[in-house]
C-alpha cells in the first residue's frame, strides 16, 4: 500500500479546504444560471489540489499573488467564505467592498496580494513583493500563481528574468490546465512541459501531479525552502484540469468528452478522500461531516451575501487614493 | 432592410472583406475554434482555415507587432485584441510603431492593418473588462480611431477600415453584440471621417460615440416628448473627427453637450468640446457640457457600475442644463 | 537663494529622501554606475550601495511590477523609466494594475511609488526619444501626475510625490535637466495638486506645464514690452489639476490660452481648455486657444523638430488673438 | 595555415562593406564632436562583423530588421550611403526625408524593414514580416538583429514563441557586445551565453565569434538554408563588442580600458584584413585601396549631406497618412 504522508489533523484541513473551493465554484455556476449574480467568473473546480496543496507547503504568513481565476487561491490561503462570496456578488460586505469582484479578490489578513484580470499581470507584482521581503531580510516567500496561458506573456519573461538575478524568494506556480481560454498548450507553444522555460533563466524548473494536493504540497514546501535560504526563485508546474469552461458561455468546443472524462477520472477530492480513507489516516464518516458542514458553509455564505446590502453610490469615489 | 446583430453585421464584413481580398487574414486569441469572445469571428476559421484565421497564444504584443509586420510586406492584417483593456501590452508595438511607421520612414513603408478590439462597462466584470481607452489612442498621430454604434456602421466601417492604408483601432462595444438593425445589403461601406447625424434636431446638440448615442437617442426621445428637440450626432470616426459637421450643427443649436463613458476627466470629450469651442465659441449660447463616467476604475458591483456611466437621466439633465 | 540645476534638484530630492525614510529605493535601467541617461541619480549607487539604487535589465514591465509590489508591502519604489516613449512597455502594469489597486481592492491595499520619467522634444533624438505622452495617464483614475517646470519645482515635486500614498508618475524634461534655478535650503517640499502663478498679469491667462513654462515667460516679457500683461500659470501637477487657481485667473483677465509640448489634438490641453470652459464661461471675453505641437511624430530633422512644437512666437501669436 | 573559405571578389566586398561601416561611423563621431550633426547616434565600430558577415549569408532579396544601432545593419545591406549619411543629418535627401533620422533608417529597396529606437521593438515586426513571407510561400528569410540587453524584453518572449509554433522563416541574431547602456549581460541576467535562452522555445540556438566575418556568415547561411525549407526560426548569438560608448557622452565607467583593449586586438577588420591577405587571396595593396576608396566615398556621403537642403516646414505634415 502506497504510504500516505499526512496526519489526521492536516488531512482533514486539506480535504476540507478542497470542499470549500469545489463546492463553492458549484454553487457560483448554479447562480450565474439562475442569474442571481452577473460579471465572469472563472472557476477553480478540478484544479483544488494546486491551490489548497501548495498553500499547505507554505506558511501563513507567507504570500501569495493570484490570477483571474483566484477563488480557489483565495480559499485555500484562507479567505472568509462569506466575504469572497459576498465579493463576487457585489455587495459592500465582500473582501473589496463589492468594487473588486470575482476578478480582483484580495485580503491582506490572510496574505493575499489580490487577483487581477490580465493574465500574467500579477507576475512581476510577485516579484516585487518578493523583493520587498528580500530587503526586510524576512523568511517570507511569495507565490505566483499563473496560468499555462499567462506563461506566454512579455511580462513573464522579464519577471524570471528580475526574480533570479535577484535570487528572490518567489517561487512561479505554473497551473497548466492544457487550455488558455481555447487555446491548447501544445499549440500555442512547442512543448507541453512548460516548466522546461526555466532554464533559460538558470532558475530550477519541476513538473508536478496538479491532481495530487499531496504531492504539490511537498515540491512547493521543497522549493520554498531553497526561496528561505537565498537560494532563489523556482518554476512548479503543476499538470492540472478545469472542469467547466473557461467562462459560462463557453461550449468547450476545443477539447473532447473524453479529455473531460479522463482527468475528472483523476479528481483531486475523490483521489485524496479515499486515499486517506484507505490509510486509515481519517474515517468515512469524518469526511462526510466535513462534505456536509462545507456544503453548509457555502449555503450560509450564499446567505450571507444574499442578505448583504449594496454599496452606496456615495461609495463609489471612496478608496481611489489614499 | 434585414435587421441583423452588431456581431453579425461585423462577422459579414469580415467576410466580405477576406472574400474580395486574399491578403487578409486575421489572427488573435480564440478567433478559431471559439469564435472570439464575443462571436464576431464566428465559422470563419471553418471557412477560411487557419492560415486566414489565425489563434495566437496570449501575447498582446506580438500579435500587434506580426500585423505591423505583415502589413509593411503587403498583407491586410486584422488582428484582435479581445478587450481594450489589454492594450496596456500593445502600447508600444501600436503607439511607436504601427503609428509612426509610415511617416519616421518618410512615406516608405506603409502599415494597412486594423486592431479590433472592444470596451465598455455594463456587464459587471469590474476593473479590468471594462474600460473606454479610446483617449491613449486619439493623441498618437498616424492611428485613425474608429467607434461605432449600429450594426450598419459597424459593418461599413470595418471594412472602411479593412481597405485603409493606414493603422486603424476599431473599438467594439461589448453592449452592442446582441443589438439588431438594419443594415442594407451588397458592398456597404462607410467611409472613416465621416460624422452621422443619427437624429436631427433643433435645440441642442448631443455629441457622442459608441452604445452612448444609443442612450443619448433614447434621451432625446424622452426630451421630444417635453418639447426638447435634440440633435444626435454619431462621430463614429474619432480620429480623424469630422469637426464640419459637429460645427455646423452647433452653429443651429447654439449648444453643446458631448456624451461618452469613458471618465469626464482626460477623456475625448474634452478633445471635442475644445474643438467646438474653437470652431464655434460665437455661436455658443452657454458652455459646453459634458456626460461622461464618474473618475473612477469601473466598479464591480451593478448598482456601482450604473451609477459611474452616463445613463439617459444623465443626459436629459445635461441638455436640460444647456438649455437653462 | 543658492542656483542649482533641475537634474541635481531631482538628485537632491532622491538622496534627502533616501536619508529621511530607509523603504525609499531606486530601480531602473542604467541608474547605478551609469548614474541614469541625463544624470539624475549620479552619486547615489555610491552612497547607497546596489540594494537601494538597483540597476536593472531592459525590462519596463518588470521595472514597474515590481515596483508595485514592492509598493504593495510597504516599500517606497522609485522605479525610472529612461524615456516617456518607452512607457508603452509599462502601461498594463501601470495603468491597470498600480492604478488600479487601491480602488479594485477595496482599499485594502495601496501602491505607494513614484514613476519618474522624462520626455519633451529639442534634441533631435527623433520620434522614438521625443514624445509628450502624459494624455496617457491623465486619463486614468488612480494615478497623479506631476510634470515641474523648474528647478524648485522639481524638488519639491519629488520629495512631495514620494512621500505620497499612491502612485505619481513623475515627468521631466530633457531640456530642462541644465537648466539652473533658485532653490530653497532645508526641506522643501512643494504639494501636490497646486498650481503655480509663475508670472502674474492682468491681460490674458496662459496656462501652461513643463518646459513650455519657460518659453511662455519668455513670450511674456516680450509682449510687456508691448504692453501686454500676461499671467502665466504653471498647473505643475496635472492630475489632480487645480482648476480654481486657472479659473481665478480667468475670471480676472477673461482670455485664456493653453501652452503645452503634447500633440493638439487629444493632448491635454484640450481637458484644461474644456475645464476652463465648464468653470469660467461667461467670464471669458472669446474661445480659449490652444498652442501645441503639430500632429505628427516629432520629426528628426532639427529645422522640422523646431517647426512642430510650441515657440514663444507661436505663443504670442495666440496671446494677441485671444486679445482680438 | 588556417583554410580562408572565401573568394577574391566577395572577400574584397566584405573588406569593402565593414571599412564603410567604420569609417562611417568614426565620421560621425567625428562630426558630432565638431557639434555638425545633433541627436543621438549609437555607434557600431567594432561589430561590423555581424552585420557584414550576417547580411552575406543570406540573398539580396531577404529581408532584415534593424535596431537603434542600425547604421552598420543599413550599410551591410547595401543602403546608399550618401542617403544614410544625409539621413542622420536630418536632411530631405536622407532616406527618409530626415523625418527618421540615426534611430530609424530604413530601406524597402534593399529589404531594410528600418530600424527602431525602442529596444527589441523590430522583433514582432519582424515575426510578422516572415509571416507574410510564409503566406506568400516565399524562399525568403528575415534577419532580425537586437542586441544582449533587448532580449529582456517581453517582445522577444512573445517573439520567439510565435515563431516557433508558426515555424517562420526568421533568424534571431543576438548582437552581444555584452552591454546595454551600462548593464553587463552577466548582471542582467544569470548567464553570459544569451544563445542558450533558445532552448525555452524548442529553437535552435547557437553562438558564433562576432569578430569574425566569415564565421557568422556561414552560421547565418546555415540557418536561413533551414528556414528557407520551413524549418523554423533559430537564435544566433554574436559575441562582439562596441568600440565607442553607448553615445557619445558615455564615459564608460561600466567597463575597464583592458577590456576594451582586449576587444580591439580581435578587430574584426584588421583580423579578416590580414587573413586574406596572408593566405594570398586579395593583395595588401588592394586592400589599401579599398580602404583609400571608402575613405573617399564617406567624404564624399558627408558633403552630399553638408550640402543638402533641410526639410521645408510644408513637408511636416506629409507622410503621416497613406
Ligand atoms: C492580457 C490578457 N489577455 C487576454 C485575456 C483574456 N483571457 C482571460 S483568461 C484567458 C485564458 C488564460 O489562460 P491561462 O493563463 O492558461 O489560465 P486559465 O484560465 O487556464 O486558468 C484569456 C485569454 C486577459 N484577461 N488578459
Ligand atoms: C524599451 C527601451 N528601453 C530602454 C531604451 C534605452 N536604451 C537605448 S539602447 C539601450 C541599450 C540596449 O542594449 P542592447 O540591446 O544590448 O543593444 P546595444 O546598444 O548594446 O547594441 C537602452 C537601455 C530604449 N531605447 N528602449
Ligand atoms: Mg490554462
Ligand atoms: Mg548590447
Amino acid at each position: 500500500m502506497e504510504e500516505v504522508n499526512v496526519k489526521k489533523e492536516e488531512a482533514a484541513k486539506l480535504l476540507r479546504q478542497m470542499y470549500q473551493i469545489r463546492f463553492f465554484e458549484d454553487k457560483i455556476m448554479e447562480l450565474l444560471g439562475q442569474n442571481v449574480i452577473d460579471g465572469g467568473s472563472h472557476l477553480y473546480a478540478g484544479e483544488e489540489a494546486v491551490a489548497v496543496g501548495s498553500c499547505a507547503g507554505i506558511r501563513p504568513d507567507d504570500w501569495i499573488a493570484s490570477t483571474h481565476r483566484g477563488h480557489g487561491h483565495a480559499i485555500a490561503k484562507g479567505g472568509v467564505i462569506s466575504e469572497l462570496m459576498a465579493e463576487i456578488f457585489g455587495k459592500v460586505t465582500g473582501c473589496c467592498k463589492g468594487k473588486g469582484g470575482s476578478l480582483h479578490l484580495c485580503d491582506p489578513a490572510t496574505r493575499n496580494l489580490g487577483a487581477t484580470g490580465i493574465v500574467g499581470a500579477n507576475i512581476p507584482v510577485a516579484v516585487g513583493a518578493a523583493l520587498a521581503l528580500k530587503k526586510d531580510k524576512s523568511e517570507n516567500v511569495v507565490l505566483c500563481y499563473f496560468g499555462d496561458g499567462a506563461i506566454n506573456q512579455g511580462v513573464f519573461h522579464e519577471s524570471m528574468n528580475m526574480a533570479a538575478v535577484w535570487k528572490l524568494p518567489v517561487l512561479f506556480i505554473c497551473e497548466n490546465n492544457l487550455y488558455g481560454m481555447s487555446g491548447a498548450v501544445n499549440r500555442v507553444t512547442t512543448t507541453n512541459d512548460l516548466y522546461t522555460r526555466s532554464s533559460a533563466y538558470g532558475v530550477p524548473g519541476e513538473a508536478v501531479d496538479g491532481m495530487d494536493v499531496l504531492a504539490v504540497k511537498e515540491i512547493v514546501m521543497k522549493y520554498a525552502e531553497k526561496a528561505r535560504k537565498g537560494e532563489g526563485p523556482s518554476l512548479i508546474e503543476c499538470k492540472t484540469y478545469r472542469y467547466y469552461g473557461h467562462s459560462r458561455s463557453d461550449p468547450r468546443a476545443y477539447r473532447t468528452k473524453d479529455e473531460e472524462k479522463e482527468w475528472q477520472a483523476k479528481d483531486p477530492i475523490l483521489k485524496f478522500r479515499s486515499k486517506v480513507i484507505l490509510a486509515g489516516i481519517i474515517s468515512e464518516a469524518v469526511c462526510d461531516d466535513i462534505r456536509a458542514e462545507v456544503k453548509q458553509e457555502i449555503e450560509d455564505a450564499v446567505r450571507f451575501a444574499m442578505n448583504s446590502p449594496w454599496p452606496k453610490p456615495e461609495e463609489v469615489t471612496e478608496d481611489l487614493f489614499a | 432592410m434585414r435587421e441583423i446583430a452588431y456581431w453579425q453585421a461585423l462577422n459579414e464584413a469580415l467576410q466580405e472583406e477576406m472574400e474580395r481580398d486574399p491578403n487578409v487574414f486575421l489572427l488573435g486569441e480564440d478567433i478559431g475554434v471559439y469564435g472570439g469572445a464575443y462571436g464576431v469571428t464566428r465559422g470563419l476559421l471553418e471557412k477560411y482555415g487557419p492560415e486566414r484565421v489565425m489563434d495566437t497564444a496570449i501575447s498582446e504584443s506580438a500579435i500587434t507587432g506580426a500585423a505591423i509586420g505583415a502589413a509593411m510586406m503587403g498583407k491586410r492584417p486584422v488582428a484582435e485584441i479581445m478587450y481594450v483593456d489589454f492594450m496596456g501590452q500593445a502600447m508600444d508595438q501600436l503607439c511607436n510603431q504601427a503609428a509612426k511607421i509610415r511617416y519616421m520612414f518618410g512615406g516608405k513603408f506603409k502599415a494597412p492593418m486594423v486592431m479590433r478590439t472592444e470596451g465598455g462597462a455594463g456587464r459587471t466584470l469590474g476593473a479590468h473588462h471594462s474600460q473606454s481607452l479610446e483617449h491613449w489612442f486619439t493623441g498618437i498621430p498616424g492611428l485613425k480611431v474608429v467607434m461605432p454604434s449600429t450594426p450598419a456602421d459597424a459593418k461599413g466601417l470595418l471594412k472602411a477600415s479593412i481597405r485603409d492604408d493606414n493603422p486603424v483601432v476599431f473599438i467594439e462595444h461589448k453592449m452592442l453584440y446582441k443589438e439588431k438593425g438594419p443594415v442594407p445589403d451588397g458592398d456597404h461601406v462607410v467611409p472613416l471621417g465621416v460624422a452621422d447625424v443619427k437624429r436631427q434636431g433643433k435645440d441642442v446638440t448631443v455629441v457622442s460615440y459608441s452604445r452612448t448615442v444609443l442612450v443619448a437617442l433614447e434621451a432625446a426621445k424622452i426630451l421630444e416628448a417635453e418639447g426638447i428637440d435634440v440633435e444626435v450626432i454619431d462621430v463614429r470616426t474619432l480620429a480623424p473627427l469630422d469637426i464640419k459637421t459637429i460645427v455646423d450643427s452647433v452653429k443651429k443649436t447654439n449648444r453643446a453637450v458631448v456624451a461618452h463613458e469613458a471618465c469626464k476627466t482626460g477623456g475625448f470629450g474634452g478633445e471635442i468640446g475644445m474643438q467646438i469651442i474653437e470652431n464655434a465659441f460665437d455661436y455658443l449660447d452657454g458652455p459646453v457640457k459634458r456626460v461622461a463616467a464618474i473618475d473612477v476604475p469601473i466598479p464591480k458591483s451593478p448598482v456601482l457600475e450604473q451609477y459611474v456611466i452616463p445613463t439617459k437621466d444623465s443626459i436629459i439633465k445635461a441638455v436640460k442644463e444647456a438649455l437653462a
